[in-house]
This record gives structure tokens, C-alpha cells and sequence, in this order.
């Protein structure tokens, strides 16, 4: 048996509940809770154009944090944006980027792993612009594989718009060899890194991905803020998604001009408490490595998916993935069936198409239950989860499910 | 575990196991109303057919959870032979019941009164919901 | 003297400074603090589909947030929308209803008074549909009138988007008699509520505006949340702005349904804890009453005014405003050299456009010291600030300004 | 209020008092940029002539604080006679120093030396810097 040294970190588990749902949204480490309680206790400015002690130093803060997540993902500082989370990074470049450079006839490649935030603001784009959704043909386990994209993509092909990790199935795309492949047809590549930022070491230099999204309510920062990475040139040649305070330059009755990146994207007051929360959770992770992270997931997730498999009614949907997720049904028992069972145990767990209906749809089950292994998991939380399957599926049996 | 007896109620079960009323009709005096919850993915639809204010027939179909499959069941049952005003006061009660609302305890609610045990599980309120909002939409 | 038995509440204002910068962004009571605390100590779920105690209860709070905040300004709970903020309202005001309804040669009522979030959004609105801006004349005090409103107006008027009180100027904007003409002729109007909802007491159906919008920070709230109000014809009639989990009702590879209003406009994980927060700053603002808010900012404010009004070397710009803000300038210095004195005696000002250029060009000035004065504020915090601008005056004088 | 006396340094008092090289001049051999920053109101238009690699001319205009209006003057002095090359090494290291940056303490900063009591207003480095970088963009 391992001792979690992180455990202690993460004042949430003090009630005893067996965290099972990092992937809907993570634990906060108490140094993160301790940055938002020094800003709304000590400083509560606003940023930019303060001069007293308590703006200034707020203002300090807001630009280190972009410097951090710049030095945390390989990029550089003007290629970070503050958004309010995943969602709306992606609608930005769907909106400011696809809808500018679209035509009736050009395709978007996604894939039917791509969760409701990756896939819907492109379904729009695609019908406001006429150009054509493609998805990429899943391989028999629910993989997007190099060759099923090359087999999609074409000279018509524009943006490829892909989830990085699948919220459901936890498979990591091979996404540099996609974006070589992408960008030798001259396409752009868009990944939803919401499920990869809190365990993949990424390096956009290298990725050479164009844009990429991520929140930060899933690496152990606060909620109601997020990130948005794109490359200067492409960032310089997009219009504002919003506009309104700070965004500007020059205002006049009849014409505005806007800042540059990052801060044409930044219109009104941001999140300010979130964003130095932020700063700290990167902080946090970086001090353990996500390398070490991704390990300590893989050993904790092997031993999961070992005890799961001995369970007869337990049907697993994604076996053979590479990161913390399971995904599974239990036999003859509805998800929402089990999961006010798993409540009740207090293992939380979630239940249903986990914003990801077309995979649901691929994977032929109308829901399923989610259980998704992260840093502050142990071989502890795997037996209470196995112990209320085990419990879970005499109760529903004696029931008559 | 009292908590979840309370939920999974003989009589919810029953109709669980031997739904009611299940299968749609085609007839265009039917009034039929879908209804499907993205996030847990149940999909249920539900057919009335009114001749002079009254309820002559009630058919429901889909796929879900226990509770949504069996409050679906024992609508039908309940709705068959009421007046379109006494089905929608009832709906009505029934809706504010689930959902821990102020509701009339006094009015008879008939076996539909097993789903009460949902009030202490917020997180299936809609499941007990989705039948009857897509019942009261067939009557508009 | 009185006492002022509120600033205890505010932790921030321990370190003695002088907080005269509310208009930028408000303090925070304790109360909230631990709101915020409470969800990331004990709670940190995702709202919606978790059936474990934490995410419950979360997802409760998160409704009774929106329940408060209707109950608030008067509005049905399905009419109030949780955004980043008033920028982000008034953007999905002007484009998801704007662009939608904007011919060539219809107009928008604007006025210079406008904060940037209230002017750009429609300025760009006018350039994409070919709709005119039109201004409404300020009187000689740079007010609002009803006069000037109603010359402006036309049949052509479509859309009415003004702010309630300006940031620069504190005025109040006659917006029930203006709400009344502009439905006359069937204009909408969008109200910029930013600097109104934490003193006026704000009942939308008896306004009866269209769309109203305004920012948690600068209520007492947290940062990263807002509110959209907006009558439920309207919403239901509109199309989302943002994409993305939790706002579709049916999701197929071809074409999807969205959810109805409010949530049709909350895309993606919110910031859960910023809503938590505002629930607490919300039922703050009522505990004391928004009546007694603004009879004692009045108090203050007028003292204030009396005692800047005797120094020689003081232009204020706003006299005869009725709310919380003085805007001022120390002759032959400008704004940003005087901000710096101040804040190294801890007097926290603003100096600069306030993101309202309109009205500093209205006004012939480039810039402004900006004042505003809130609940937590006393007659001290007043004559610190009148110290201040003697001592800024003659230090000024001394080195030759 | 040592940091302010620190941050209102003769020199800078001096020019701004007395501006040099102030008023633009038409002449499309001299090449313009204009910076307004929106948060302040600052407004600075910077020009300069080049022959063979050299500054022969330097010229502002504007409105500001007294720091950005004295920068801008301090530069237009300290650039006249200075070859593109050595121009934008002294710019570039001015930038770095207001800025708190890493910058080279051995080159000689000559009068604009005197901006170093920015550093400690982070809030003001955009004053003492915007006029520097607007002529960094006239040398393009
Ligand atoms: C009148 C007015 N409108 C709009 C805003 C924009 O609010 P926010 O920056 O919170 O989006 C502000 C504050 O900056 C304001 O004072
Ligand atoms: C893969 C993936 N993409 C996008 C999102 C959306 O993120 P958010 O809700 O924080 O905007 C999520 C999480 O819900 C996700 O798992």
C-alpha cells in the first residue's frame, strides 16, 4: 500500500467522500483556496490602471499568471488568453476565426468523441458558413487513429477542430502527427485540452497545434476561468469575440480600434480572483510534475480497471485507456439508478452522456456511469468503488432490476 | 440505506418491471409530446387522446431510469378516464410534490403518491418530472 | 460623527487604506469571503448530474442563487442569466438579439455617457448590419434628459442602450419615462445597470426595460460573475451566443436543439463559486437595505463635494450628481501624476478614461481623478482624501507644475 | 514620499517644463507614429528622420503625464545623432530598465537616466516607456 502524499493538500476529502469525479471538475490543493482568500481579503482591486498598493500588486499578479501558464504550456506570454473556461475558448476561435474564414464547401473535421463544447460551436459555424462537419472514423475500441484522419481529411479540409483527451473514453488523440498532416493541406488545428492540461506535459511549440482550450476548474484551479492559447499571427488576424472595457484602443463616435492580443480578447473587468488562483494551482502541479501525476493516475487506474473487470456485471467501455477515466455500466441497472446508490455511499461518481451524446450514440448505451482517477486517488478509493459496485449490483438484483 | 428504499418503493418497482400503457399509437387524434433529458439521457414521449374534456386514452414510450419509466407507467394508469382539468391539477400537485414545493397533501394522488420518496433525492426530481411536463404538454 | 457599523464587515479596509475606488470594483464582506471558502473547503463539485452530497448541494445553491437574484430586481428566475459579467451580458444583448433584428437604416440610441461594454458592443452591431448610431444630446451638465431622448427617437429607433448612472458623471438616467417612450414607438431598451444595482433599488417589471445587466465585483460580489436580465419573450426568441456543454437539449451529428432560456445562454462549466458568492453579497445588500446604502453614500458624498468645492485648485466635473462619484482634476496637473501622490498616502483613486472616452471628450478633458464613495465609506475616509489633494496641490506647486 | 521625489527627478521636471523638439513637422521623409493609450489619455506622436543609417532629426508631440511628456523630450535630445543601430540598443535597454527588466547597467543612459525612479511605480512605466516604444516603431 502507497501513502497519497497529496491528500493533505485537499481539504474537500476531510468529509471522507471517495472522490471519484475529477473529470466533471477537480479538487482545489488549500494553496489555491489561500491565493483567492489573500485577494479577496487583502487586496479585492481591480487591475490596470490603479496606482494604490493593493491594484498594483493585483495587476502584478494577473500579468505573472499569464507568464506562468506561457511558461507551463511552451508558448509565449501575448499568446495567452483569459477566457471564462473551455467552452468559451473554443466558441471564440469557432466564432472569430471560423465563421470569418469558412466558405459553402470547406470541411471541419471533429469526431464523435468531441464533448458538446468541441463539437456544437462548429456544428453552428458550419451551418452559418455553409462549409461541411466531417468526423473522423473511430477505430473498433473508439480511437481517432492517424490513418482514419488522414482518410478524412482533403484539400477542402480548414479546421480540425479534436479533443485531446475524450472526456468519455480517456483515449489520447495522436494529435502531433495530426497537426503535421493538417497543416501540410493548410488546415489549422483546434484541440479541446480540457481533459489532457491536468496530466499531459504539453508544449504547443511542439504540438505546433493553432489554438487550444483548456479550464482551469479541471487542473485544480478556481471555476469561472480558463485559457485560451493561440499562435500571434493567427490571434493578430482575428477579430474580438466581445468588446467593451480595456479591448480598445482608440474610441470614437464612429470608430474603435482595438489592442493587440492577448488583451483584444479581454473585454471588460476578467475574473481576477480566478486568475491568480490560477497562477497558484499551475504552481501546484509544476511542484509535483505532471509527469509524476500521470504515473501515480496510471498505477491507481490499472488496479481500478483489474478489480472492475472481475465484476461479471460490470461492463467497461474503455479497458484499454491510457489516462484516469473508466467509463462503464453496471448490467440491467440504469447510470442514474446506480449512481443515487454510489451517492448515498458516498463515492462520487457521475452518471449520464457526460456532455458527449454523439459517443453515447457510437457506443450504442443511452448513458453511462463516469469515474475518473486523479492525483489525490488511492488503491483506498478503488476498493470503495469496487466494494459499492459489488453492493450496488445485490441491491438492484434483490430489487428486481 | 433507508433513504434508498424510500425511493425504490414496491409499487414503483412493479411498474417498473410491468410498464403500463407502453407503446404509441398512430392516430393524429393522439397528441403526443417528447421529451429528452441531455444529460442523463432519458427519452420518453407521451401520447394523450381527449374527446369532450376527457382523458379516453394515455400511451407513454421510451427509455431511462427506473424512476422515469415507472412515474411514466403509473401516469398513464392514473390519467386514463380524468377530466383535462382534474388531470392537470393533479399533474400540477404531483410536479410540486417531487420537486419539494408547497403542494396540496390533501388531494387524492393516487399511487402516484409512492414518488414522494423522491423529495429527499433532489438530483431525480427530474426524473420523476420529465413524464408528466411531457403529459401536461400533450394537453395544451 | 457618526459611526460607520459596515466597515467592520470588509476585511480589506484593515490595512488602513482609504478605499475611494468602488466604482472600479467594490470591497467584499466577510459573509461572501466565506461563501467562497465554503464551496472550495468543503464543497469544489460541478452543479447538475451529481448525486453526491457536495454536488447537491452546490447545484442547490447555484438555483437559489438565481432565485435571490430574481427576487432581487423583481424579474422571473428564468429570466436572470448568469454571465462573466456586464460585459459579456450586454455582448449577448447586442448579438444574439442585435445582429438578429438590425436592419440597414434602423438606429440604436446610444449616449456618450456610454461605458465602453455599453458603446462598442453596438458600434459593432451598427458596422455589421448597417443600423445607425444615434446620440442623445446631454444637457449643459452632460445629463440624460427626457427631452433630448425624445428627439432622438424616431421610428427607425429599434434599439434604446443606455447606462442607468454613468461611471464618469454618477448621473441617473431618466429610464423610466425613456423605457416608456422607446416601447412607444416598439424600441427595446438595454439598460448598462453596472453602477446602479448596488444603490438603487431596481424593480425590472416595473421599469419594464427589456434587457438589464450588471456585474457581481462591483456589488460586493466576487469576480467572474454577472447577470443578464432579460424579459422571457425576448430570451426564448433569441439564439445562444456561446455553444457547448449543458445548453443543448438534443444533440445529433447533423443539427441540435438548445435547452430554453436561462440556460440556453450558460455554455460550459460557470463560475460556480462567483454564483455561490453573489447569492451571499445579494442577501448582504438586503440585510442592510439599498434605501439606507444610498442615503448614507448621499451623506458622504455631499460632504465630500462641500469640502472639495472650497479647494481652489479642484475642477469637479460632476457637482450636482446624485450618486457616489466625483470626477475631479487638480489644476496644471495631470491626472496620473496626482493619482501616483495619492497612492502613496493609500488614498485609492482612478485616473484615467474610466473606459467611457465619449464623455472625457464630451467634457474637453483627457483624463480624470475619479472618486466614488460606497457604503463602507466614512467622513474620515473624506477628509483623508481632502488632506491628500492639499498636500498633492502644494507638492505639485513645489516642484513647478 | 523619498519614492515620489525619487520618481520627480529634476531632469524630468526640467523637460517638462520646457520641451525639446516638440511640434511635428511635414515632411514625408520623416517617419510618424502615434500612440494613444487608452487608459490614461495619453496621446504621443513620435517622429524621425534617418540619412544613411542616421538620426538626423527627432520631433514630439503630444499630451500626458509629466512623466510620458518628459521622456519623450529626454529621447528626441538623446537620439539626434545617434546611428539607427545604436538607437534601438539604447531604446531597447531604457525599455528594459523603466520596466524592471534585466537590462544593461553599463551602457551609458545619458539624461534618461534619470527615469530609472520608475521602476519603483510599476503603474507608471507605460508613461516613462510609451514615447520609446513609439519611435522604435518610426525606425521600422
Ligand atoms: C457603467 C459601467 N458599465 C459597464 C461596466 C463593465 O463592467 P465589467 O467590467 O464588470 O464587465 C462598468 C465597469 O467597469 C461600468 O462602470
Ligand atoms: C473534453 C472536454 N471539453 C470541454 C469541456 C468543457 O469545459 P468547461 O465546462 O470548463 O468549459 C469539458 C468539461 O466539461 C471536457 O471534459
Amino acid at each position: 500500500m502507497m501513502t497519497n502524499p497529496w491528500v493533505k493538500d485537499f481539504p474537500q476529502l476531510n468529509s471522507g467522500m471517495c472522490y471519484l469525479d475529477t473529470a466533471a471538475t477537480s479538487l482545489k490543493p488549500l494553496s489555491v483556496i489561500e491565493t483567492l482568500d489573500h485577494y479577496y481579503h487583502d487586496l479585492s482591486a481591480n487591475i490596470h490602471r490603479g496606482m494604490y498598493h493593493a491594484a498594483v500588486e493585483t495587476t502584478q499578479l494577473y500579468e505573472e499568471t499569464r507568464e506562468t501558464i506561457a511558461r507551463f504550456i511552451g508558448a509565449e506570454t501575448e499568446e495567452i488568453i483569459f477566457t471564462r473556461g473551455t467552452t468559451s475558448g473554443l466558441n471564440m476561435v469557432a466564432f472569430s476565426y471560423g465563421l470569418a474564414h469558412l466558405k459553402p464547401g470547406d470541411e471541419i473535421i471533429v469526431s464523435e468523441l468531441e464533448h458538446h463544447s468541441s463539437f456544437l460551436p462548429w456544428q453552428e459555424v458550419a451551418k452559418r458558413t455553409g462549409a461541411v462537419l466531417r468526423f473522423v472514423t473511430l477505430n473498433e475500441e473508439g480511437r481517432i487513429t492517424v490513418e482514419a484522419f488522414q482518410e478524412t481529411l482533403s484539400e477542402k479540409t480548414k479546421v480540425v477542430a479534436l479533443t485531446y483527451v475524450s472526456n468519455v473514453m480517456g483515449f489520447i488523440t495522436p494529435l502531433k502527427e495530426i497537426v503535421s498532416l493538417a497543416h501540410d493541406t493548410d488546415a489549422i488545428v483546434v484541440v479541446d485540452a480540457a481533459q489532457a492540461i491536468q496530466h499531459i506535459e504539453i508544449d504547443v511549440s511542439d504540438l505546433d497545434c493553432d489554438f487550444l482550450a483548456f479550464s482551469g476548474h479541471k487542473m485544480l484551479g478556481p471555476t469561472g476561468i480558463g485559457i485560451l492559447y493561440g499562435k500571434q499571427n493567427l490571434l493578430q488576424s482575428m477579430e474580438p469575440f466581445e468588446f467593451g472595457g480595456d479591448m480598445n484602443e482608440d474610441v470614437e463616435k464612429g470608430q474603435s480600434t482595438w489592442k493587440t492580443a492577448p488583451q483584444k480578447f479581454e473585454a471588460g473587468t476578467m475574473p481576477i480572483a480566478s486568475v491568480l488562483g490560477l497562477k497558484t494551482a499551475v504552481e501546484y502541479l509544476q511542484s509535483i510534475g505532471l509527469k509524476q501525476i500521470s504515473e501515480h493516475i496510471e498505477k491507481v487506474h490499472r488496479y481500478a480497471i483489474a478489480q472492475l473487470s472481475q465484476i461479471d456485471e460490470v461492463t467497461i467501455y474503455n479497458k484499454t485507456s491510457e489516462t484516469g477515466i473508466i467509463s462503464f455500466n453496471l448490467s440491467d441497472v440504469p447510470a442514474h439508478d446506480a449512481i443515487t446508490f454510489f451517492a448515498e455511499q458516498d463515492v462520487a461518481l457521475r452518471a449520464g452522456q457526460h456532455c458527449a451524446k454523439l459517443i453515447c450514440d457510437w457506443l450504442g448505451i443511452h448513458s453511462c456511469l463516469r469515474a475518473s482517477v486523479y492525483l489525490y486517488n488511492t488503491y483506498k478509493d478503488v476498493d470503495r468503488l469496487v466494494e459499492a459496485v459489488k453492493q450496488a449490483v445485490k441491491y438492484f438484483k434483490e430489487l428486481g432490476f | 440505506m433507508s433513504g434508498l428504499d424510500n425511493l425504490y418503493r414496491e409499487v414503483i418497482m412493479e411498474h417498473y418491471k410491468n410498464p403500463r400503457n407502453k407503446g404509441l399509437v398512430e392516430n393524429e387524434n393522439y397528441k403526443t409530446f417528447r421529451i429528452k433529458n441531455p444529460s442523463c439521457g432519458d427519452d420518453i414521449t407521451i401520447q394523450s387522446f381527449v374527446i369532450d374534456g376527457i382523458i379516453k386514452d394515455c400511451r407513454q414510450e421510451g427509455h431511462g431510469c427506473s424512476i422515469s419509466m415507472a412515474s411514466a407507467s403509473v401516469l398513464t394508469e392514473m390519467m386514463i378516464g380524468k377530466t383535462v382539468e382534474e388531470a392537470l391539477e393533479v399533474a400540477e400537485n404531483y410536479l410540486n410534490m417531487v420537486s419539494n414545493k408547497q403542494y396540496n397533501e390533501t388531494m387524492d394522488l393516487e399511487e402516484a403518491e409512492v414518488f414522494s420518496g423522491v423529495r429527499q433525492f433532489p438530483a431525480r426530481v427530474k426524473c420523476a418530472s420529465i413524464a408528466w411536463v411531457a403529459f401536461k404538454d400533450t394537453l395544451k
